[in-house]
């Protein structure tokens, strides 16, 4: 393993003082604790608590700040949050109108933030929260844990945050996050595996000319293992896979997000980027947003995901074009 | 027989083989989960250790409570909700009912984990681990043997529950770390002397 | 070689196109080139152009628009861009008042920018440019090409650019440009080499357990190879050679880039910048300003660089929090 | 002898011969700098060819510039310039004198190389390679064993100048890329029958 780091078992609390003192004027650590919260004054909005496991920088922190979340909580690597955690991000995003979770499907995860939510009850805060399940990689069936969550997130982040920003409620940021979740729907593929550093090791074995698609962000197995193959071919694979799901046609208006895994250049996102394009535009799907770049990570892992959002109400555009103050957007 | 004595020693026992067994439970997790499983326990087993080595506990309940907490709150991951709501739950059990036995612990122990993670017995989980456990104690019989047979038998199970589940068939010929976890737990109890059947 | 792309020759090409397709908003392509450049008004400010070898993405496209750069051109990986190309960069970023030009300190860059400002001079354009040199890595002798330009470039471009912003001309520019660029020291260390998408294989060999210190931005050698060390001592090492250099004292005041190279997580990332910041708190340094993330990057070298730049003049804290709209910045 | 006939074949020989070793002129340079050079050349060397295919010349000069036009417009980096730099300095000698010979063409053309890139002799650049050959084509002693002389002496040299400069004593060793692909250009030149000394 060849990383910069200190003690495997320290990385997430040092990783948190290196973003804390990067980025003083947007963010602070609650004491004693791994949650990070904004520093932009309160007014009275519905907090938007999201985190998870650490390794998928710039998620959660780096979506910190006006206009997106009011807090995150980091888990070790790989590993959700606790229920003390969450509730404290709960209780540092509280300005009285309640706080909304934004929780990606896993088992753990799940618990968790359930737990958290029924010790935020015990105080009187009120606490919704949504799953984000776009990874359509897994097949949503009785025989697995469901479909995972991952780089669709970050979008939900945004839109969601955008609304609380605007003075959303607590009912009305659940209808619209039940709404929008089951528009996001992505899809990935990796070239290498993650070392989660408290590990030491790559979480999976591929050979130096394969790839795997559907690969989750913690490792989890994807559909299929191929050879390596051009940029193209990976792209008309995710398509493909993305069109099965959405059946789409010609001047349906969409959000794109290409992200990288966190080992892959952003020379090849772009390159990846073109190839996608290509193949939507000969669908003329209408993509009225477009983001590229790191955004949920898996730690070290070359590879990248595609996100497409179905943009059911022309509000989401406005709330995914509007600013915001976070290290990462 | 169970006293907050011998409760004490089983969870310092458990906690030992924790961070003993770290990087063996936490291979069994890489290779049909994301390979943390053993650093998760190993976190709370630290945690607990010094919990139980700082505190006096008046009663059964105040303790497993404890020991609960910690657990929630060191852990993560799945993992963590789930021995904490057994210990939660038998906390919760144990001052409903100061005479409940062992069995009738467990028991509310193993409904905690349902309740908290909806596994039901073949989903290769820590359940597989629990149920025929719980049996045996009720029964009297048992041994290391049915311990160690029951994390065996999740080895040609398929995960149907928690990470294990998305690779399908090929979690088959694997044992689910969570159950192996579980039968230390188990071990430990039998070694400390809280069973003493 | 394990990357997404097609045709190795074409990954420029590509990558702009897939670039320019994901930030239409942003920016454009100048038709038939590789050089990208704003799409936001034209108002009589001076033009910045910079530019170079492509494979250090964000740099320099990313930082293309309001507030930053008129126009970057994109050479070819890793090998600077031609006078012709250059030349079209300042023609579309001349706005009556001149174009400044922010050059790397590498032989063919400085060569084919020269011809391009002397191209551009025959068409009546007046052209001046300061040429980066921030790497310590390197000794100025006359023994060597001089200190090479690495990630201290990204924050020349942002205070000239806030500067252009604010309406400075030409003549204010050189100034500035000539008293900041002395003022910016970085170093780096390197744990993988970069592969060059058209070379195919990495571009210097490293042991599994090795470390380069010092190593430039195209693989150029450090100034010494160790065994993998804890983020500590690498910080250690590097804060050692900055402070040798700046030979600070207590109090002064500073601005920090911690650079990832391509291949390094934000984690790693984030754990170095803090053991930066003790060593940087134990000299009782004025941060005022911090950035971390991949803003100069070798393709997909794991590593990452440390910039100081001694802030002299209260106006270049202005310049650097000043707002721009660009990709990456 | 000098026309526009056989610097035109001297040209597509150079071409073929670049393309050829496109490989080893990046080999060579990732021994010491940044990989680049026999791809930077293979991309001047394919728009040479076409350049030259596409069109006629009438003067010497319009060639000599053309040449030079596409190499700063294709190569890019250090070589790129000078061999521009270098082919634009004998398209301007030329036309101040039509009647220059071949060593005052090539003498213009590695003062071109010289004002553009600051190398004096010594420095292991394509500079030591333009020197020995620009000497003997003036004293009419060039052969092809001249022009590989020159530039295995690039071998125990030390770079002074470009990116094999970083590399300080480390560069001894290794042959120049420039000076390699600079002695391409020369004995093409002789096949070409350019040189007739
Ligand atoms: N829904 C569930 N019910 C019971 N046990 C579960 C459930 N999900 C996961 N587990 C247990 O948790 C173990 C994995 O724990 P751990 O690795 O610590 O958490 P994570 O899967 O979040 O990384 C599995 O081996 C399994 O025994
Ligand atoms: N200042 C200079 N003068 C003469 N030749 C030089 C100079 N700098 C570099 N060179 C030549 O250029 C060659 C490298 O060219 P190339 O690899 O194409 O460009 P780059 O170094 O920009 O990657 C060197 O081998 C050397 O012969
Ligand atoms: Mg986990
Ligand atoms: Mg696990
Ligand atoms: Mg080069
Ligand atoms: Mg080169």
């Amino acid at each position: 393993m060849k990383k910069i780091i200190n003690e495997p078992s320290a990385v997430v609390d040092e990783m948190i003082k290196g973003m804390v003192f990067a980025y003083d004027g947007l963010i602070e650590r609650l004491p004693e604790t791994n949650v990070i919260h904004r520093t932009h004054s309160h007014n009275g909005k519905v907090g938007l608590v999201s985190g998870g496991g650490s390794g998928h920088e710039p998620s959660h922190a780096g979506f910190v700040g006006k206009g997106m979340l009011s807090a995150a909580v980091c888990g070790e690597v790989f590993t959700s949050p606790t229920p003390d955690q969450i509730l404290e991000a709960i209780k540092v995003s509280d300005e009285g109108n309640g706080v909304f979770m934004i929780v990606k499907n896993y088992s753990g995860d799940i618990m968790n933030f359930e737990m958290a939510k029924d010790l935020a009850d015990m105080e009187d805060i009120s606490v919704d929260f949504v799953v984000v399940d776009d990874d359509i990689a897994v097949e949503d069936s009785t025989y697995t844990a469901g479909k995972r969550g991952i780089a669709g997130t970050v979008l939900v982040h945004k839109i969601l945050g955008a609304a609380a920003e605007e003075g959303a409620s607590l009912t009305e940021i659940k209808t619209l996050a039940d709404k929008l979740v089951p528009a996001i729907k992505s899809i990935g593929v990796a070239l290498t595996p993650a070392t989660n550093p408290e590990v030491g090791k790559p979480g999976f074995d591929i050979g130096d000319d394969e790839i795997e698609f559907g690969v989750g962000i913690h490792g989890e197995p994807g559909y299929r293992r191929e050879k390596l193959q051009p940029s193209k071919d990976l792209a008309a694979e995710l398509v493909h896979q993305l069109k099965k799901e959405f059946q789409w046609s010609a001047d349906e208006e969409y959000a794109l997000l290409i992200n990288g895994m966190g080992a892959t250049p952003l020379m090849e996102q772009f390159v990846f980027t073109n190839d996608v394009h290509q193949l939507l535009a000969q669908d003329e799907l209408a993509l009225s947003f477009k983001k590229v770049g790191d955004y949920m990570t898996s730690i070290d892992m070359a590879g990248l995901s595609v996100t497409l959002v179905k943009l059911e109400d022309p509000k989401w555009l406005a709330y995914l074009n509007a600013p915001v103050t976070t290290i990462s957007w | 027989m169970l006293s907050i004595e011998n409760v004490n020693t089983w969870m310092n026992l458990f906690s030992e083989q924790l961070l003993e067994k770290k990087t063996y439970l936490s291979e069994l997790d890489t290779a049909i989960g994301d390979g943390d499983h053993g650093n998760n326990l190993a976190r709370g087993a630290a945690a607990l250790k010094e919990k139980l080595a700082d505190n006096e506990y008046e009663t059964l309940t105040d303790l497993l409570k404890d020991i609960g907490m910690v657990f929630v709150s060191k852990i993560g991951g799945a993992s963590g909700p789930l021995y904490g709501s057994a210990f939660i739950s038998m906390a919760k059990a144990s001052k409903e009912n100061e005479e409940l036995d062992l069995a009738g612990l467990l028991e509310a122990g193993l409904d905690g984990i349902q309740k908290r993670g909806k596994a039901v017995a073949g989903e290769k989980t820590m359940v597989d681990e629990w149920i025929p456990v719980v049996d045996a104690v009720k029964e009297n019989s048992l041994t290391p043997e049915v311990i160690e047979e029951a994390v065996a038998k999740t080895e040609q199970m398929k995960a149907t529950k928690g990470r294990a589940s998305y690779l399908g068939d090929r979690s088959i010929g694997h044992l689910d770390p969570g159950a192996m976890s579980s039968s230390y737990l188990f071990k430990t109890m039998i070694e400390a002397g809280v069973y003493d059947g």
